[in-house]
């Protein structure tokens, strides 16, 4: 399958970035490790007239340890990431979901700042043109319905990334640039809740750092698939635990993950918790198991992840 | 350095990159795929490479790319039209006129540049036009006789 | 549109190319080194048909842009083989039966061989893991775990 | 010599392996010829139209295209496996029948130009209702998809043997179910891809294909051409499972293409293109009733199954027949009622695949263990005692051959501790296995034989010339080791020119489990020709008897002196100097009843043998997930004598995968008529992390007709791998799979069911 045409530019900095994004009348997508992107772009989901290769600014594939954080670069890969000693020492949330995201190729080749970033998914909007045209294009599309819920006003497009849960669980924030200047944001705030345009990113930002406090947690990431790599989370639990409390995160259902906080655990907090994902958990007939049963499996990974976490910690 | 040269190739236009150094030959047979004009000594002294450029038989293996720019070139692929062959490739079928077949291309090319010069050419003319195309197989009796099949069938 | 120049160290050999700038590495290879030991299967990166090694690493080639990798070493099945000798990994797979239709052979062995440049002797359960990136269709994958396995032994 | 083997038998590395090592191997895409062209389809976004009219006429002012083709260039020729089932044209001009059928194609001097022509090409549709339900598509209201066939039914199989009533009502237990399944994607590596080069009045092919000869006769009919100038040529082949087998509309495609341009064209497939548009395999749905004695006796069958055919013929009448004949040439049937229907629906075209019918096969596994269970038996031994032996008959009358079935079961059962394991599982633990038998060679008219030619070259090596084609599975590896072995020459020395039809006799193809039967025993015939001529000389020459001599390491020497010895490239040398150069030709021809119809006349010997194989299968449920885990899998195979036990193994565990765990992973996802997971993404194959631990089991038997004694090798796996993942759910759970695959959601339905039925 060949791509279709545009430009590639490669920048050496972040205000170099800036600018070719400005020139391009905004018609221009950033590309780190491409894994998301290339494929979008193949199936003629995005037109771009030009691609801004990251991968060249220095800073960007950094990690480090400024005052009481842990600051990523968003350009290092999955692999490098996995590798870092506090990833494994202080967040063994994280640690599992870089583990349990795709395949070991593609988590050299994939970036945390693409893989945070990456476009929801449906089955029946991953397709070529060709399979769009004849279904009908679908609101995310720019349609003017849901293909898979035909009366439904809004995108239930997934959002499959393994690890932007698992970070919003320890408490990480997101360093934005643009010609403006900089802002810093909780993670959770970098998704719209709109799976037609699901991140909060103002047009042209780059994404900078991630930054992570550094605290020792206790965490676990639960993902339900049919194979063993490879597949996106059909559900994903990301559970992190912080002295008598814990932050949970649910991915794959959705446009955006669900972020839960308790207090104080115990049995009852865990099953509540458990309990409201299960009725917040909406899916729809998009991803290749029901919907029904996707809903079903959110209190039961939960629960397997918070057992797992008390029978002796993440591993 | 590359450079873009645009000309005339089998009645369409095409656009192509091209090295300064290569031949017209190269570029039909490596780049374009053109492989009916054969490479015979490399020299211009066989005649196998020959195509028609405006209107006259050229050695291709020694014309300079560049010049090609905005010519009009035909090479044997470009003769039949439809499916139908040109009469003269008729001529040598029917005449006998082809033996291994290395120099057919170049010799139908130059008798095509000649017959469009001159419908009504007397056998010296023939025999001039071809004097630089080498045939080893036929002893040129059978290709001389194609060739004024087709004027004295104007 | 213009075209991006790029080079490239492929297996061991320096070349220099006028690329598009949307072109895939996996077409690069391909079309314009003729290098087709990398296959397309799926084209989105699913399935590891197309992996090569970009400096070591190995990779779905198909997700790349050639302009991406400018500079950086290559390394193809072709480029494997050191003279006549094959590389051990290519000598299991031969000798385990991990070959069957072959489509994705190519991708395997590069798989298998940046582990095993990275680890020594990896535990089995590292192989599986590993290999678990590419998609094969015919053997069942126990005949490619056990060559990786063999050769790591060595 | 038989009991003298050098080679066969042996484990040796496959002729194939070292090109698909390096990456020298090529294969169809790989193919690049002067002036080629590239080709893109037009294709239908309707299930279901009329064609009112289709422009071609814009596509080719685009810069760079050099032709564009619709049905009305075609000859109106339509293609059918079958006189019967000829529906097919590739092209259509009528109507278009499902999401993806070709329409129209363009060729262009690049990929770029192909795809903008393709957006110039004008089609004007009349959409018609349209019907993607077998059941639905079967009523009398549902619409028409072809004329011809009422109702839908394209395939009606009736197999009527006994008395089937009086049978059930003497029965000690009857029993009734419903079995369904999902259709598979073949999902082989590599995209179909073909060149066709058309020059000089001559057409040159090459795709990956599983019988290049029935290939060029059907090209040659839908092109009008003689069959001598349609050419199919030798090219590797990344898997075909069964989805190589027909013509392809590309072929017909490229083939227009390269005509009208007078240049090469390649056409490649995408990988969603080749999901949609080349073929799937059958959705199932088989209610299987079955009669049994207190004894566990099966003393009868009855069948009705459901066949979801997509939009055209294909192999219909074959693939509507094969699970039930590969049941009933397994286990005895005294009484046995067989309809079989394969419906048209708004799809694309099912055909033929390595697993195919599972839903079918799997549920009479299953269903048979329930009632065994119930009737406190064993399911080994209810196996061993309805299982067939060599001499008997098949309840259509077909002799089987040689019989290894019974050691498959019993020796799969001793190493998998089955009886135990079956009797006092633990929770949500189970254990399961699964018989099949396959024809080696069944009747495909006068294709159903192949012949071989061998020529010894004057340095004394070989050239070896046969139809036989490789889709992978080690078929060209297999004729040179045959020939090896007969020769006395190593295979290094063998050059094999193969399944290229202007070259190469006819040869069935490697989807009629032919290969090693059909295959190998013509150019066993050929290299024995061949070797009576080099021994005739070397008696001679040597001056001892022909008995006496024998063939080893390249020379011809004496048994009883072995001193007494020369090379064979002397001996060839010699041939010459005779004006007779050794040259050999063989065939083989399997014993079948011509006379047998698939439809009109299901009776009489299917195949020239039969092979057979037991899969037990280990599983684990989550009870939380529904997630089945396969820990252990054991395949037993009576393959005959193998020729390379390793290429056998191979296919047993490349079985395990895609039949066995193809049973918790795979299944086509619809939404109407559009696929939903035509990609390697959301379609499951298994990956290695997936795999269980694999111990394979060669049950040698000696076939009397097999080349060696060899039958085919790896499809009875491959047909019942999948039984024993549902026989072991069952044992796990105690009760019958309803769809396949068992996927976790599937699956944590039926526990959900069974405990709300039982507490």
């Amino acid at each position: 399958m060949i791509l279709p045409k545009f430009d590639y530019k490669k920048a050496r900095t972040i205000e170099e970035a800036l600018e070719l994004y400005n020139k391009h009348d905004g018609n221009a997508f950033y590309l780190a490790g491409g894994t998301d992107l290339v494929p979008l772009i193949k199936l003629r989901l995005l037109q771009p007239k030009v691609i801004i290769d990251l991968k060249g600014i220095d800073g960007l594939k950094d990690i480090k340890k400024i005052n009481n954080s842990l600051v990523v670069g968003p350009n290092i890969t999955l692999f490098e990431l996995k590798q870092n000693p506090f990833i494994k020492d202080y967040f063994p949330c994280l640690f599992e979901s870089l583990e349990a995201t795709s395949c070991k190729t593609l988590q050299m080749r994939g970036t945390i700042g693409g893989n945070i970033l990456q476009n929801t998914r449906c089955l029946q909007y991953n397709k070529s043109l060709e399979w769009r045209t004849a279904r009908g294009f679908c609101l995310k599309m720019g349609g003017k319905v849901c293909n898979v819920v035909p009366n439904s006003k809004s995108c239930f497009s997934n959002y499959c990334g393994d690890n932007a849960p698992s970070l919003m669980t320890i408490d990480a924030k997101a360093k934005l640039v643009s010609a403006k200047g900089e802002r810093t944001v909780r993670l959770e705030k970098l998704f719209s809740e709109d799976g037609r345009s699901p991140f909060t990113i103002k047009p042209g930002e780059i994404l900078k750092e991630i930054i992570i406090p550094l605290k020792k947690t206790k965490g676990a990431y639960e993902k339900l698939t049919v194979r063993g790599s490879i597949d996106y989370p059909l559900v994903g639990v990301a559970v992190t635990v912080k002295k008598d409390a814990a932050v949970v995160a649910v991915t794959g259902i959705g446009p955006s993950p669900h972020l839960y906080e308790i207090k104080e655990i115990n049995e009852k907090s865990i099953n509540e918790v458990a309990d409201w994902a299960y009725e917040d958990a909406r899916p729809v007939l998009n991803a290749v198991l029901t919907p029904l049963y996707r809903k079903k499996m959110v209190p039961v990974l939960i629960k397997r992840a918070f057992k797992r976490i008390g029978a002796g910690g993440g591993r | 350095m590359r450079k873009e040269i645009t000309f005339t190739l089998n009645n369409e236009e095409v656009t192509v990159e091209v090295e300064p150094k290569w031949t017209l030959l190269y570029l039909l047979r490596e780049v374009l795929g053109l492989t009916g004009t054969k490479e015979g000594c490399g020299y211009g002294e066989c005649g196998a490479c020959t195509v028609i450029i405006e209107g006259k038989a050229v050695n291709s293996c020694i014309y300079p790319v560049l010049e090609a720019e905005g010519k009009n070139i035909t090479t044997i692929e470009g003769l039949s039209k439809n499916g139908e062959l040109h009469v003269l490739q008729k001529a040598f079928i029917e005449k006998g006129a082809v033996q291994c077949g290395f120099c057919t291309p170049g010799m139908i090319m130059s008798a095509k540049a000649l017959l469009d010069e001159k419908p009504n050419p007397t056998e010296d003319d023939i025999k001039e036009a071809i004097e630089g195309n080498l045939c080893r197989c036929t002893g040129y009796v059978m290709i001389i006789d194609a060739i004024k099949s087709v004027a004295a069938g104007r | 549109m213009k075209t991006i120049k790029v080079m490239l160290n492929v297996n061991n050999e320096k070349v220099t190319l006028q690329v598009k700038p949307y072109e895939t590495l996996l077409e690069t290879l391909r079309e314009r080194l003729s290098l087709t030991g990398a296959k397309e299967s799926c084209s989105l990166g699913s399935c590891g048909a197309c992996t090569v090694l970009v400096n070591g690493t190995p990779m779905r080639s198909c997700l790349i842009l050639t302009p991406e990798v400018e500079g950086a070493s290559i390394t193809t099945i072709e480029g494997l083989k050191n003279g006549e000798k094959l590389h051990p990994l290519q000598q299991a797979f031969m000798e385990k039966g991990a070959v069957q239709c072959g489509f994705c052979t190519s991708g395997m062995i590069l798989t298998a061989k940046a582990l095993l440049d990275r680890n020594k002797k990896p535990e089995k359960r590292d192989i599986v893991k590993t290999m678990s990136s590419n998609i094969c269709r015919c053997t069942g994958y126990k005949k490619i775990i056990e060559a990786v396995e063999e050769t790591s032994k060595k | 010599m038989d009991e003298n083997l050098k080679i066969v038998g042996k484990r040796v590395i496959r002729s194939d392996s070292y090109a698909k090592v390096t990456g020298g191997a090529l294969y169809t895409a790989d193919l690049k010829l002067p002036g080629m062209l590239y080709a893109k389809v037009l294709r239908s976004p309707y299930p279901h139209a009329k064609i009112l009219n289709i422009d071609v006429s814009k596509a080719l002012k685009v810069p760079g295209v050099k032709a564009a083709i619709s049905g009305f260039d075609a000859y109106g020729v339509k293609w059918g496996v079958f006189r019967y089932t000829q529906d097919h044209a590739m092209l259509p001009t009528d109507k278009v029948r499902y999401i993806g059928e070709d329409v129209a194609a363009v060729a262009a001097v690049d990929e770029e130009s192909a795809i903008e022509a393709l957006s110039l090409i004008k089609v004007e549709y009349e959409p018609l209702e349209a019907v993607f339900d077998p059941v639905e598509a079967m009523k009398d209201t549902a619409p028409q998809i072809h004329e011809q066939y009422k109702n839908n039914i394209n395939i009606h199989i009736h197999i009527e043997v006994g008395d089937v009533d009086k049978a059930m009502a003497k029965a000690y237990i009857v029993r009734e179910d419903t079995f369904k399944a999902k259709g598979e994607a073949y999902a082989m590596m590599e995209p179909y891809a073909v060149v066709a080069s058309y020059a000089n009045g001559y057409l040159d092919l090459w795709m990956p294909n599983a019988g290049p000869h029935v290939r060029a006769k059907a090209l040659s009919n839908l092109l009008k051409l003689p069959l001598n100038r349609v050419r199919v040529r030798h090219i590797n082949s990344g898997g075909a499972f069964g989805g190589r087998s027909e013509v392809a509309p590309g072929d017909l495609v490229a083939s227009l293409l390269s005509i009208k341009s007078g240049r090469p064209v390649k056409l490649v497939l995408t990988r969603e293109e080749n999901a949609m548009c080349s073929r799937q395999v059958h959705d199932i749905i088989a209610t299987v009733k079955t009669g049994m004695k207190k004894d566990g006796t099966i003393v009868a069958k009855e069948y009705k199954t459901i066949y979801d055919g997509g939009a055209y013929s294909s192999t219909g009448p074959i693939a509507t027949s094969i699970p039930y004949y590969v049941y009933e040439e397994c286990y005895r049937l005294p009484n046995v009622r067989y309809d079989g229907y394969r419906v048209f629906t708004n799809k694309g075209i099912r055909g033929m695949y390595g697993c195919h019918g599972r839903a079918f096969l799997a549920g009479n596994e299953a269903q048979m263990d329930l009632m065994a269970k119930e009737l406190g038996l064993d399911p080994v031994e209810v196996r061993l005692k309805n299982g067939l032996t060599a001499g008997e008959l098949t309840a259509t009358k077909s002799k089987i051959i040689s019989c290894g079935l019974k050691d498959t079961i019993i020796q799969a059962a001793e190493k998998s501790d089955f009886k135990k394991k079956w009797k006092k599982h633990t929770r949500n633990k189970g254990i399961g296995m699964g018989c099949v038998a396959i024809m080696c060679g069944f009747p495909m008219g006068f294709r159903s034989g192949s012949s071989c030619y061998v020529k010894i070259n004057d340095d004394g090596q070989v050239t070896l010339i046969t139809g036989m084609v490789d889709n992978g599975q080690g078929n060209e590896s297999l004729a040179v080791q045959v020939a090896s072995e007969v020769l006395g020459i190593p295979m290094d020395d063998i050059n094999l020119v193969n399944a290229d039809t202007e070259v190469t006799n006819l040869d069935p193809g490697s989807y009629s489990q032919a290969a090693a039967y059909v295959g190998a025993n013509a150019v066993k015939a050929a290299c024995e020709d061949a070797r009576k001529k080099i021994i005739a000389i070397a008696s001679k020459k040597l001056g001892v008897p022909e008995e006496e001599i024998d063939l080893k390491d390249r020379v011809a020497y004496s048994v009883k002196t072995p001193d007494k010895r020369m090379p064979i490239s002397w001996i060839t040398r010699e041939a010459f100097f005779k004006g007779e150069p050794i040259v050999g030709t063989g065939s083989f021809f399997p014993d079948i009843d011509l006379e047998r119809e698939w439809v009109s006349k299901p009776e009489g010997q299917m195949a020239g043998t039969y092979s057979f194989g037991t899969s037990v299968a280990e599983i684990e449920i989550d009870e939380e997930t529904g997630k089945i885990k396969v820990p252990k899998f054991i395949a037993a195979h009576d393959c005959g004598r193998p020729i390379n036990p390793m290429a056998v193994e191979g296919q047993m565990e490349g079985s395990v995968g895609q039949a066995g765990i193809a049973t918790i992973f795979e299944g086509n996802m619809w939404y109407k008529g559009f696929l939903l997971n035509p990609d390697l993404l959301e379609y499951k194959v298994p990956l290695a992390c997936d795999m269980p631990d694999i111990e394979t089991i060669i049950v040698s038997s000696n076939d009397p007709k097999g080349p060696f004694g060899a039958k085919e090798g790896g499809l009875t796996i491959r047909m019942n791998a999948y039984s024993a993942i549902a026989c072991a759910f069952t044992n796990a759970t105690g009760m019958l799979f309803e769809e396949l695959p068992l996927t976790p959601d599937n699956v944590l339905k039926l526990l959900e069911k069974n405990k709300g039925g039982k507490r």
